[in-house]
């Protein structure tokens, strides 16, 4: 029952998807809309695990006094403010006449999201820049063949696709050649190798999901052969 | 009367005004447009045309890949799993009186049941209205419905100009339907308001939607899918009875031993990190295979392994795998449960924790195998500035240049999973590689053969291919 | 005082203690990161509750004129994925991670060949010798289109595991290798192109927004 | 005052790079920290100065805005949102500048998101739209030019849905008005009754899944802003014209700008971006002439540390 369920589910669910795209005759196609719902129904509640599951493991984080407990307490209180400003903002939109959204613009929500989300997301990833200048520094190296080949490419690509190389050059000519080069780089060599990856990808996607349909690969229902 | 119109076209918001101050519309005589059977005639020949087109793409194929599907190739020409219905317009009547002012409406409409759909959909085609010539004449087009030829027809949707159909996929099965498609031209009236003038069209029909029992366009797809499928699920199989499945030799993995014999000569530690990514990711699984042998080399040379990882799951796993392979070089006892030890889950704040134990320790060799991210440019830099040797492996594409360069050496993309598979020996991994390949080879024929006969006859095997 | 101006300076500070992680982790980033985690999961839940949960199944299950039934299937295997929080009946939440592998596998399975095997295969088979609208060659062209064919297939070879690159094929894959390796190097002069807009969007808030120096 | 004042820093800022690479040779390297400072400043200072460089129109942004200008008035267009703040930076201006021609030319606006904060940011570019004096002019109603559907989750199975229905995955718009009751989609069943999709996408889900169901399966014509990163990865799908045009990164939104004849963010972004790009190709150059130099000679025992 453990092991033989979830198996015959993972089946019906790819067969269904699979076999509605060549056959859309009842009861291929209607099975696909009923099962589009309820994939798009059963992320969210994965989304509510992923929070509620936070806010399980801050909690037992401050019980255990285990290393940094005290930002735990800050993470279940920001946790909670944006759940009450957001179920306040939504409910008041939805009895409101007429009706808005909790997140238009002037609801607390979308201050929260502004000036707190956006900020906070926005700058973590911001700082990738500086450790990208450190490593071109001290990592990024032409230490073989390969690597040579992939900097040059970078390099040309970088300097073309902004008008900085195309300023050097424009003292000798006025056509952007470097400008034209990196283009050039990205729709054809690029372009190339990118389609090779892709058509890579594709078969290793298909050979994985065709176990998982045929049930052989069982890891994601917690077994392995 | 006329005069007081301003005839606009374009938007009725930011108008262009055009032929200012004139009587631009002289009464117009109304062209009636007779059915032409001639053209039908040849819509058919071109559909056989297109058949026997396919039949030859068909011997070309055997010809050439000998491949032997032909009897699925024909069960997908029976016709009865593709019926459509298809009707043509009769001649058009009209007053000439109605059309005064109103644009002509188009020209030559068929409805049709869109194929190869689940139903409730019908087509409709038409040609341009005449006045439709990009000056504005025309500002879209109005589809109206309705169950008996004579009306009342309800508008189900409109079309921009230049439009040549539109698909009403409101249809219900059950019922067959009149169609009338008409031409309109919207103006702002002498009030300012929006206002239209209609052409007056003749009904078509009546037209049933019908769902497909198999989609015709997608033939190939079955046919190209079931062959790679099926060479997927036979080397499996060979592979479990046994069968020899070869792997090529894969740079990063031969380098492995070379790097684990340094580490030995310099008395230095080795890292290990198998990505950010929990055990649900194949990568993160392909990364644990090859700490197993990293382990066993670890184990032989009595060099110090230590794995700080950032889920719980992966320490579980990676404990495990470590254990087993450090038994089967006959030195159980020398593993020690603190070489894999939990960090934290927070990217950047692994990342940071990792890095300290880099310059603190200054290993002789770190390995990355597995889902990396953002962090990935973090740990290699930190790891070359302390020296040391680097081996990387990554499908995630976005991280692969700065291993590359970054990194003494990297194994790129897929070659993780071939790596993982050449070491682990597993017959799931090992069938799917070859059978992967078989699917390499059909399509690089299809490339090099195509690509020859495309520029030396006029023979298009690209249409094989082509999905729409 | 306006929401607006505290907006802006609670933003600012959040940006500034989270860049301070630069000179060193320190408690100052530690704070805001925890406040980051925080704000962004309850952000998620709040989006996915209203236009999901609320609007998709609760409007249209359970108040609506004309119940759609079907969608109560979605909800049960939803919060049969709640039990995963409750260690002793876990295991049951494996059913609606079940259903959702199965049905990424089996729409993957054929959108993945499709879109990136057949039709790239398609577009890549071609005429190689490009002719202008006179008949004559056009050599720039011809040349782009060889490389895309040498690039695609001599790169489709470095990706076959099943042969050893010896010969003429491994002369074959190390052209496919350069390929890919031109390959990289674009997408790394882009993912830089990237870290640095992320950059000037956060300079441009704290230098515009914060600091009104740019308008 | 600004505008020289960093200029001079800027020549000041290269003139020490000669030093930075002097130091390095003699295997002496500087922290990181400094790195990070250069990066810091390249980007800050330019933005002060306001200046927007040439920039030639690339064939792929071109492709793009030919098949924009054919759509006629009153042409339906579904726009994707499937972005977060941090890659506001390059798709935000793309999308406003966006928003603004289909404002101007009177193209009907269907918005949509695949990640939850797609439909906040077309909110925002919308809102930036009906600030531009031209679109002012004219009355712009929610519901009759634009329509914003929110939010939907379920990745590529909403646009598999969608195939379908749209009112399947969206059964109410953003403000909660039931999907019948709004005039623009009245009769707008599914993607053959839109016109034209633009997704502005930064991962996943994205592009490349609005190509497999949107495109593959369901032929509707599609055109893509996308974060840099990402637009390596569509360059295929824009040569086998599964896209009919596309938008890359900063540079793809300024070149847009100036193709619409908008003066964006984007453009005023393009010299700092220029400035960021020019630091990481310097030190490039600094670490690999370093690099071989401390190669050749062997014996310098500090290696490339």
């Amino acid at each position: 029952m453990r092991r033989e369920v979830p198996i015959l589910i993972t089946s019906i669910a790819g067969l269904v998807f699979a076999i509605s795209y060549f056959i859309p005759h009842f009861p291929f196609g209607r099975a696909e809309t009923i099962f589009g719902d309820w994939v798009s129904i059963v992320q969210s509640f994965a989304i509510w695990l992923g929070v509620l599951n936070l806010l399980k493991i801050a909690v037992e984080k401050i019980f255990r006094k285990s290393e940094g407990w005290p930002y735990s307490y800050l993470i279940i209180i920001s946790l909670i403010g944006t759940l009450i400003v957001g179920f306040y903002d939504g409910f008041r939109g939805i009895y409101a006449n007429p009706q808005f959204s909790y997140s238009d613009p002037g609801t607390h929500f979308d201050w929260v999201y502004q000036y707190m989300y956006s900020a906070l997301t926005s700058t973590m990833f911001s700082m990738l820049a500086f450790f990208v200048g450190s490593a071109s520094y001290r990592a990024f190296r032409a230490r073989n063949v390969q690597a040579t080949m992939l900097l040059v490419a970078g390099f040309f690509v970088m300097g073309g696709r902004v008008p900085l190389l195309d300023r050097i050059s424009g003292l000798f000519t006025d056509s952007p050649i470097f400008s034209e080069l990196a283009n050039w780089i990205m729709n054809y060599p690029n372009a190339a190798g990118q389609r090779a990856i892709l058509i890579g990808i594709a078969l290793g996607i298909m050979s994985s999901s065709l176990r998982v349909i045929l049930g052989i690969e069982r890891s994601h229902i917690g077994g392995g052969s | 009367m006329a005069a007081q119109f301003a005839l606009r076209y374009g938007s009725t918001r930011y108008p262009i005004q055009k032929r200012v101050g004139q009587i631009s519309h002289p009464v117009r005589r109304y062209n009636v447009t007779w059915y032409r059977p001639d053209c039908v005639l040849k819509q058919y020949c071109n559909e056989g045309k297109r058949l026997l087109r396919l039949r030859e793409t068909i011997h070309g194929f055997l010809r050439f890949t000998g491949l032997v599907f032909l009897a699925l190739a024909a069960l997908f020409f029976s016709p009865r799993f593709s019926y459509s219905q298809e009707i043509v317009s009769p001649a058009g009547s009209l007053s000439d009186t109605a059309a005064l002012m109103a644009p002509q409406p188009p020209t030559n409409v068929i409805v049709k049941d869109l194929p190869n759909d689940r139903g409730e959909a019908v087509i409709v085609r038409w040609n341009l209205s005449p006045d439709d010539d990009g000056n504005g004449d025309v500002t879209g087009y109005i589809v109206s419905r309705s169950e008996s030829a004579v009306g009342p027809f309800e508008p189900v949707g409109d079309a921009v100009r230049g439009a040549l159909e539109f698909s009403d996929n409101q249809t219900d099965d059950s019922k067959a339907y009149y169609y009338r498609v008409d031409a309109f031209l919207e103006y702002l009236d002498a009030a300012g308001e929006k206002a239209r003038l209609v052409s007056v069209a003749s009904s078509v029909g009546p037209i049933k939607s019908t769902a497909q029992w198999f989609n015709l366009d997608r033939k190939w797809v079955l046919l190209f899918l079931v062959f790679v499928a099926a060479s997927i699920i036979y080397f499996i199989e060979k592979a479990k009875k046994g069968g020899k499945i070869y792997v090529r030799k894969i740079a990063g993995i031969d380098a492995v031993d070379e790097a684990v014999g340094r580490a030995t000569e310099m008395g230095k530690k080795i890292f290990f990190i198998p990505g950010i990514q929990d055990m649900n990711d194949v990568q993160t699984i392909a990364g644990i295979a090859i700490l197993g042998r990293v382990a066993e080399l670890a184990a032989q040379y009595d060099t110090w392994l230590e794995v700080p990882v950032c889920r719980a799951m992966v320490m579980v796993t990676a404990r495990e795998s470590m254990k087993e392979a450090y038994a089967k070089m006959g030195r159980p006892d020398s593993f020690r449960e603190a070489q894999v030890h939990y960090l934290t889950e927070d990217q950047f704040g692994y990342a940071a924790a990792v890095g300290g134990m880099v310059v603190r320790e200054k290993p002789a060799t770190i390995f990355y195998m597995g889902a990396f991210f953002a962090e990935s440019l973090i740990l290699s830099e930190t790891g070359n500035s302390t020296g040391a040797i680097q081996i990387a492996g990554t499908a995630q594409q976005t991280q692969l240049p700065f291993f590359v360069s970054a990194c003494d050496y990297t194994l790129l993309g897929e070659e993780l999973f071939a790596a993982s598979a050449y070491l682990s020996r597993e017959p799931r991994q090992l069938g799917s590689l070859k059978g992967q390949d078989a699917g390499k080879v059909l399509f690089l024929l299809a490339i090099i053969i195509g690509g020859i006969l495309a520029t030396f006859t006029s023979f298009d095997l690209s249409t094989i291919f082509k999905v729409e | 005082m306006n929401m607006e101006i505290v907006g802006i300076w609670v933003g600012a500070i959040l940006t500034l203690g989270i860049f301070s992680f630069l000179y060193k982790d320190n408690p100052v980033y530690k704070v805001c990161e925890a406040i980051f985690i925080g704000v962004s999961a309850g952000y998620y839940a709040i989006v996915y509750y209203f236009d999901s949960i609320y609007k998709k199944f609760w409007q249209g299950a359970v108040t609506a004129d004309h119940p759609d039934w079907w969608l109560f299937g979605g909800a049960i295997l939803g919060v049969l994925f709640l039990t995963r929080l409750f260690p002793k009946i876990g295991w049951v939440a494996r059913w609606p991670l079940a259903f959702i592998v199965g049905a990424t596998a089996g729409l993957y399975m054929v959108t993945y060949f499709v879109t990136n095997a057949m039709n790239q295969v398609a577009s890549t088979i071609m005429d190689v010798i490009a002719r202008g609208d006179a008949g004559d060659i056009n050599w720039v062209q011809t040349f782009g289109t060889l490389v895309i064919l040498v690039g695609v297939t001599t790169g489709l070879m470095y990706f076959f595991f099943s042969k050893e690159h010896k010969g003429a094929f491994g002369g074959a894959a190390k052209v496919g290798i350069w390929f890919l390796m031109v390959t990289f190097g674009a997408s790394f002069g882009y993912t830089v192109m990237s870290r640095m807009s992320l950059l000037i969007g956060r300079m441009d808030f704290l230098l515009g927004d914060w600091l009104g120096l740019i308008n | 005052m600004l505008n020289t004042s960093a200029t001079v820093i800027l020549t000041l800022m290269g003139v020490s790079l000669i030093y930075i690479l002097y130091l390095t040779i003699t295997g002496r390297p500087v922290e990181r920290r400094v790195v990070f400072l250069y990066v810091g400043f390249s980007v800050w200072l330019p933005l002060l100065m306001k200046i927007t460089p040439p920039l030639p129109i690339t064939t792929d942004v071109q492709k793009l805005y030919d098949y924009i200008i054919k759509l006629p008035p009153g042409s339906k267009v579904l726009c994707a949102f499937d972005f977060d703040p941090p890659s506001a930076a390059e798709l935000q201006p793309m999308a406003v500048a966006f928003v603004k021609y289909a404002f101007k030319h009177d193209l009907k606006l269907i918005i949509m998101g695949l990640w939850p904060q797609g439909p906040q940011q077309a909110q925002m570019a919308i809102a930036a739209a009906l600030e531009d004096p031209t679109v002012a002019s004219h009355p712009h109603e929610e519901g009759v030019d634009w329509v914003n559907l929110g939010f939907q989750s379920g990745n590529e199975f909403v646009i598999l849905s969608m195939g379908g229905e749209f009112k399947r995955m969206f059964p109410r718009d953003k403000r909660l008005i039931p999907y019948d009751s709004i005039p623009l989609m009245k009769n707008v069943v599914n993607f053959s009754n839109v016109d034209f999709i633009m997704n502005f996408g930064a991962g996943y889900p994205g592009t490349k899944e609005w190509v497999q169901i949107g495109v593959d399966r369901f032929k509707s014509k599609l055109g893509a802003g996308n974060t840099a990163v990402q637009a390596t990865e569509v360059y295929p799908y824009l040569r086998s014209g599964q896209l009919v045009g596309l938008l890359g990164g900063m540079s793809g939104a300024a070149e847009f700008e100036k193709v619409l004849g908008e003066k964006g963010k984007a453009s005023t972004f393009l010299l700092a971006q220029m400035f960021g790009h020019a630091t990481v190709m310097a030190f490039v150059i600094i670490g690999n002439v370093a690099f071989f130099v401390l190669r050749r000679k062997k014996k310098d025992p500090a290696g490339n540390n």
